[in-house]
């Protein structure tokens, strides 16, 4: 949502929904404010995030992404939020190769009644993001 | 139960489902420290997509009659001025309601279910007489009804299980521990409720991030004096879980655990106290006296095993691990359902090798109101009083 | 029939608090623009049954098959939705919601781009909408007879239990007689009920029950299929023999075993172990010389074992009664979290039994049958205190049962570190493994006192009876999908999937390719997102609705 | 199995910089299974190319097939619609897959994205390891099934050679010396004779260049 003006990052967050997208919905509870333009995926789990995914957001014009899962040993499936994690430094390490930054891209754990934590990693992501700067293959509008 | 097919009424006296561990926080550092708290909100979801179950919260069991397979039971509902069949829970009564600091009408608790909102008599204006309509009018499905009056009910049932609970030990009985008196003294389900809340743990004092905690374990718990000869299972667990996790939070922070003995049997946790030991320090030997220095300083009076005799420290925090002990109500129902209280005043179970099953056929106990327990263990034996109670109803082709 | 679009948006602005923010009317008239919509709607309280009622009747007067709701977020309302479409005679997974309370109007204070958000989440919930699939329900038959591999007290237990549920069990031990552990045991303290009781009244049941198929010196050799029909092979003497069962329930118990390298020193006629002891005490008649001082040790091999200071407990009042000797017991931390051990404990003390605690482990020498212990209590630092007695009971580390690696490999399952089996996961009862239809019970997984055994074993009964009870179970029919024309084979998702829920099929006579059970899958798409062929379609998150959910530019009106 | 691995996007994009229009091809057998060159991964090497490219201020367009098995005239031939539309053509197969996809495309030109690095073995989650050299003479009867030729870092055919240290090779101490597993597999076979006889260098008229085998027409 790149409106005139100060830049405003697209940030998509892949939400486990055994977690973090219960987290994001508990921040809604307790009406804690985080940045409008970070954009929630439900996913059934970190585990489902695809490193094309990954790549094919930033081709549509993501800024930056956060894969958000259970936290560790703590997978509804076992292994999901693991394999997440490695797909997530595959996906770094092929979008330095494509020459962007792979700091644009990370992986959180939450569990499903932390709001305030997840409202403050969308908030800090949104500041990282910003101190990078748009992602250099935005398409133009 | 109800995943089985049978037909199941939930009876709560609160106006969420959930208890305690509601309430409770997540322990998680990167990794996860096994707290299970977050099962229950996740059961609490089961319960309310669940067709076959009727939740009947603010509800109190007054009166059974018949017997195993044909039991009634009379319960009273008492009136929340909220009509459950209209709240969505869209907050705007919590918002214009005037009544300050503290709102008249509220969701009970964030993720509430069923999520009805509901009025609290004593901050509500109009119930201190004054003549505010406000919420009423504000509501869109006009779900606000000052005139609910207590609604009495009858159920058939077959059986009924009784999951009542606990309530924390309260740490005023333990005086000299300063509980209440100090603001720096807290107990293990402030802990919980102030991460759940604000996500981490300041000073009450002064909002300040603590740097030097001391726990003291078995506050109510393995203490004949006051009649509580048993251990509550989960303080030492959970003393440990916030001791990393206020490290894992300001690494500098230095944690101390007074115990008598350490519990770190159960699957998994072995490993997990090794982790603990390079990181936070045993003291054996609970305190007896905690008193206040400085607003920002307790001082914590103890027997030193090394030097074997009384040492004082000082502390920014001191955390009482209070345990479970039995609900204060738990002679009435025991009264109500003509069960017998047991040790303690837990209630009482027949066969010795069954903790679910009570002198009454067709009564059976789960959970915390039958002794101390964990999360997971509550719930293992929530699940056994529902197979013991299936059993009973399939035996009798119910 | 026309299988072309027709989409029905149920706007909720959740009791008109959304509509100062959120202008509904405006979001109405752009939808209404839109190709393939149907009808918008908005409503100020779809969680109430009118709104529902009425939305039920919309979708079928007007023929709508694919069904956006923004208003809440699903994890609150998904299923009530997903019942109306049910009611209304749409397959339920062609629902897309758009969570604009939560996610926008209660997060978002800025009243302008929380709209925009908004507006944005339901124009992707719309295009997510568009590439949804039906998912169809399937009953398969299951199979209702149980297996239970252990017949000690807990696989009895569950065995009791099933047949009390009206299922029917056939539990296998591989020794001569059931009862495992508790046969060995002296007493049951602080239980009021004695080991041979309670076998007995267990064993009357068993032998009653026309449900209970025991087989002794038996053991299970092998086992395919999946829940609801594995096919079990098994092996009783030299005959062999193939059974079919739905679950299979695992309660093969601990062996104990006394480390003596930890200890530095072997076990003797005046060193023995609490086992030894045991025995010793269920016949005093046969001991030669009655000790006078016997001393406990625990804590040295496993510090945090509950099961050796239950014992050590237990037997020390056994000692008490039997052979009324001076009881000690040296011990690092007492476990005392389980019922009535706080009241045991006390009970010894009241007998007189003394309890020293240690730090470092103690040093113990024998001479000519006396026993010399030096050992420094926590409460007295610095003073080394000297113990002798005429009998050592030491305590005896807890392991995996000799053939759980066995049992691991024929199941296909998963051992912790330690070797014992390892439960699914937290989220899930702890008597669950990581397959559908396999549970576990007792300490064969777990650190468990009697009582606690006990209680899972009537957790994996019921775990049993809700797969089976029904003789068919309701399952989603290729919700996640492996094309076999694109399957390569490569074992990567079989590998991958943490519920075992991929097996292979033999499509023709010669090519092999892998499938997903159903009643396995647990759907969390991992597979999906592996698979190097791309082979693998999850319908309810397929990579297109995510990519569809992933316009970012110039995707909102 | 053939064992490749994707080349460094790099190169390829050095190999295709002049071009905006290209075919991403992927093959559908072994390279699939080593997750180098199937259908994902013709995936992802497009939109990776995508990004660069438009990092670069250009807009390259590519299109995107897989097929069963690059090596195979007849399924290559498949191609010829999309080959028309594009400038160059890149083949996420083996070898012998580039050149067959050259072969029949002889108009345009084919470049590899992959190194094909040796036949092999999964061991473990996408762990491949070499296990043979296609030397033409296999040796693999004497050895308990072990092959010295490509294992022993010095392909020894008469080992171990005084380098072998506690199992691990004096090479690269990482690896396990083929000789000890050798022996150890004998051993266990009681079949330690094998290992007493000598065994005179290898003939290399099996492998002239490049290979070719006639079997009798079934």
């Amino acid at each position: 949502m790149n409106t005139e003006g100060a830049f405003l990052p697209d940030i998509v967050a892949f939400c486990c929904a055994h977690s973090a997208y219960p987290a994001a919905d508990s921040a809604g509870y307790l009406r804690i404010p985080y940045p409008e333009n970070i954009r929630v995926i439900r996913v059934p789990c970190a585990g489902r995030v695809d490193v094309l995914h990954i790549l094919k957001a930033f081709e549509k014009g993501a800024d930056g992404i956060l894969v958000l899962g259970c936290h560790e040993e703590a997978c509804r499936h076992i292994s999901g939020n693991i394999r997440a994690k490695s797909r997530v430094q595959k996906a770094n390490t092929l979008l330095e190769e494509s020459g962007i930054d792979g700091e644009r891209v990370e992986m959180l754990t939450l569990a499903q009644n932390q709001g305030p934590k997840f409202a403050q990693i969308a908030s800090e992501m949104n500041e990282r993001i910003k101190g990078l700067g748009p992602s250099p293959v935005k398409p133009r509008v | 139960m109800a995943d089985n097919g049978f037909e199941v009424y939930l009876v709560e006296k609160e106006p969420t489902i959930g208890g305690y561990a509601a309430s409770f926080c997540c322990k998680a550092t990167e990794t996860c420290s096994k707290c299970s708290v977050c099962l229950v909100p996740e059961k609490m979801l089961e319960v309310a997509a669940n067709p076959q179950i009727s939740l009947l919260v603010n509800s109190e069991l007054v009166g059974i009659s018949g017997e195993v397979c044909d039991f009634s039971v009379e319960l009273v509902q008492k009136p929340t001025f909220v009509d459950p069949e209209r709240c969505i829970a869209c907050g705007i009564c919590t918002e214009s309601c005037p009544s300050e600091p503290s709102k008249g009408i509220y969701l009970p608790a964030p993720a509430a279910v069923p999520r009805t909102y509901i009025i609290d008599k004593n901050q509500c204006l109009r119930f201190k007489g004054a003549k505010c309509n406000i919420c009423r009018d504000m509501c869109p499905t006009g779900a606000v009804d000052f005139e609910q009056k207590p609604k009495k009910r009858r159920l058939k049932v077959s059986a009924v299980i009784v999951a009542t609970g606990f309530d924390a030990f309260d740490a005023r009985q333990k005086g000299l521990l300063g509980y209440g008196r100090y603001p720096n003294v807290l107990t293990g389900l402030d802990l919980e409720r102030r991460f759940n809340a604000e996500g981490s743990i300041s000073l009450p004092s002064n909002g300040k991030a603590p740097q030097n905690v001391a726990f003291i374990q078995c506050v109510g718990s393995r203490d004949e004096y006051i009649g509580n000869g048993y251990c509550s299972q989960v303080c030492c667990k959970y003393a440990m879980r916030f001791a990393r996790l206020l490290q894992y939070q300001n690494p500098e922070a230095r944690v101390t655990i007074f115990y008598i003995d350490l519990q770190t049997a159960g699957k998994g946790f072995g490993e997990f106290y090794e982790k603990c030991k390079g990181a936070i320090r045993f003291v054996h030997g609970v305190p007896v006296e905690v008193s206040e220095i400085s607003p920002d300083e307790l001082e914590v009076r103890y027997e030193d095993p090394v030097e074997g005799k009384v040492a004082k420290e000082t502390h920014d925090l001191v955390v009482l691990s209070v345990g479970i002990t039995p609900r204060k109500d738990s002679w009435d129902l025991a009264k109500v359902l003509g069960i017998n209280l047991g040790d303690y005043g837990f209630f009482d179970t027949q066969d010795p090798l069954d903790g679910t099953a009570t002198n009454v056929e067709g009564i059976f106990l789960a959970g915390t109101c039958q002794g101390a327990r964990d999360i997971p263990e509550s719930i293992a034996h929530g699940v056994q009083a529902a197979s013991r109670a299936i059993q009973t109803l399939t035996a009798r082709g119910d | 029939m026309d299988n072309s679009l027709r989409l029905g948006v149920f706007l909720c602005d959740c009791g008109n608090t959304m509509s100062k923010t959120i202008d509904f009317s405006a979001i109405k008239a752009k939808l209404e623009r839109l190709d393939d919509i149907e009808y918008v709607a908005i409503s100020h309280d779809l969680c109430l049954i009118k709104a529902q009622e009425a939305m039920q009747k919309d979708i079928r007067d007007r023929g709508i098959n694919r069904v956006v709701v923004a208003a809440c977020s699903p994890e609150l309302h998904e299923h009530t939705f997903m019942n109306v479409l049910q009611r209304a005679g749409v397959n339920p997974h062609l629902l897309s919601m758009a969570n604009i309370r939560e996610q926008c109007f209660w997060t978002h204070p800025h009243k302008e781009k929380a709209a925009e958000k908004a507006m944005v989440q339901i124009v992707l919930a719309i295009n997510r909408a568009r590439l949804l699939e039906p998912v169809e329900k399937a009953e398969i038959p299951v199979n209702q007879d149980v297996l239970i591999v252990g017949g000690g007290i807990v696989g009895t237990e569950a065995a009791i239990e099933l047949s009390h549920l009206n299922l029917k069990t056939t539990l296998i031990e591989k020794e001569a007689a059931l009862g495992g552990k508790l046969n060995l045991f002296a007493s049951l303290y602080p239980l009021q009920i004695t080991p041979e009781e309670v076998l007995a009244s267990k064993l009357k049941q068993v032998t009653e029950s026309p449900n209970i198929d025991v087989l002794t010196s038996a053991e299970l050799i092998d086992v395919r299929g999946q829940a609801g029909n594995f096919v079990a092979r098994i092996k009783r003497g030299d005959e062999e023999f193939v059974r079919n069962f739905g679950a299979v329930i695992l309660a093969t118990g601990y062996d104990a075993q006394f480390a003596s390298q930890l200890y530095g020193f072997e076990t003797s006629t005046s060193i023995v172990t609490l086992s030894q002891l045991e025995e010793m005490l269920k016949s005093p008649a046969e001991i030669k010389k009655i000790p006078r001082n016997v001393g406990f040790i625990t804590d040295v091999s496993d510090e945090h074992s509950r099961i050796s200071t239950l014992s050590a407990l237990r037997n020390a009042l056994g000692v008490k009664e039997k052979f009324g000797s001076e009881v000690c017991i040296l011990c690092k931390n007492l476990k005392v979290d389980g019922a009535g051990l706080e009241k045991l404990y006390h009970d010894c003390r009241n007998r007189g039994v003394i309890f020293l605690k240690f730090d470092k482990p103690p040093k113990i020498s024998e001479e000519d049958g006396e026993i010399h212990i030096q050992v420094e209590d926590v409460l007295m630092p610095g003073e080394q205190m000297a113990l002798s007695c005429d009998l050592l009971v030491v305590e005896e580390m807890v392991i995996p049962p000799s053939d759980s690696e066995t049992l691991r490999s024929i199941l296909d399952i998963g051992l912790d570190p330690q070797g014992f089996y390892q439960d699914n996961n937290i989220h899930l009862y702890p008597t669950f493994s990581n397959r559908e239809g396999i549970f576990f019970a007792g300490n064969c997984h777990a650190d468990l006192d009697l009582i606690r055994a006990l209680t899972e074993a009537s957790n994996v009964a019921l775990s049993a009876y809700r797969l089976l009870a029904q003789g068919r179970v309701t399952i989603e029919a290729e919700n996640v999908m492996i094309d076999p024309s694109k399957c390569r084979f490569c074992l990567t998702c079989i590998r991958a999937c943490p519920h075992n829920a991929i097996r292979e099929v033999q499509v023709d006579h010669e090519k092999r390719v892998a499938q997903i059970v159903d009643l396995a899958c647990q759907g969390c798409g991992i597979c999906t997102a592996v698979c190097p062929a791309k082979a693998i379609r999850f319908k309810d998150w397929s990579d297109d609705q995510i990519l569809a959910e992933l316009e970012l530019v110039g995707a909102y009106l | 199995m053939i064992v490749a691995e994707r080349k460094p996007l790099e190169a390829i994009k050095q190999m295709i910089a002049e071009y905006k229009k290209i075919l991403v091809v992927g093959c559908g057998t072994c390279v699939t299974v080593c997750w180098a060159g199937g259908e994902k991964e013709v995936a992802v090497l497009s939109s990776q190319l995508r990004l660069a490219s438009r990092k670069d201020g250009n807009e390259l367009v590519t299109s995107e097939a897989t097929i069963e098995r690059q090596c195979e005239r007849e399924l290559v031939e498949g191609l010829k619609d999309e080959v028309k539309r594009v400038e160059a053509v890149l083949s996420l197969g083996c070898g012998a897959g580039v050149q067959t996809i050259a072969e029949i495309f002889q108009e345009i030109p084919v470049y590899p994205a992959l190194n094909t690095k040796f036949v092999g073995m999964p061991q473990g989650e996408g762990v491949w390891v070499e296990t043979c050299a296609a030397c033409g003479d296999c040796f693999l009867d004497k050895t308990g099934g072990i092959c010295p030729i490509v294992r022993c870092a010095k392909g020894l055919l008469n080992g171990p050679c005084g380098g072998t240290n506690n199992g691990k090779c004096e090479v690269d101490p990482e690896k396990d010396c083929a000789w000890t597993l050798i022996y150890q597999r004998l051993k266990a076979q009681g079949r330690l004779d094998l290992m007493r006889k000598y065994y005179p260098r290898r003939n290399f008229q099996a492998v002239t260049r490049p290979g070719k085998i006639e079997a009798l027409q079934a």
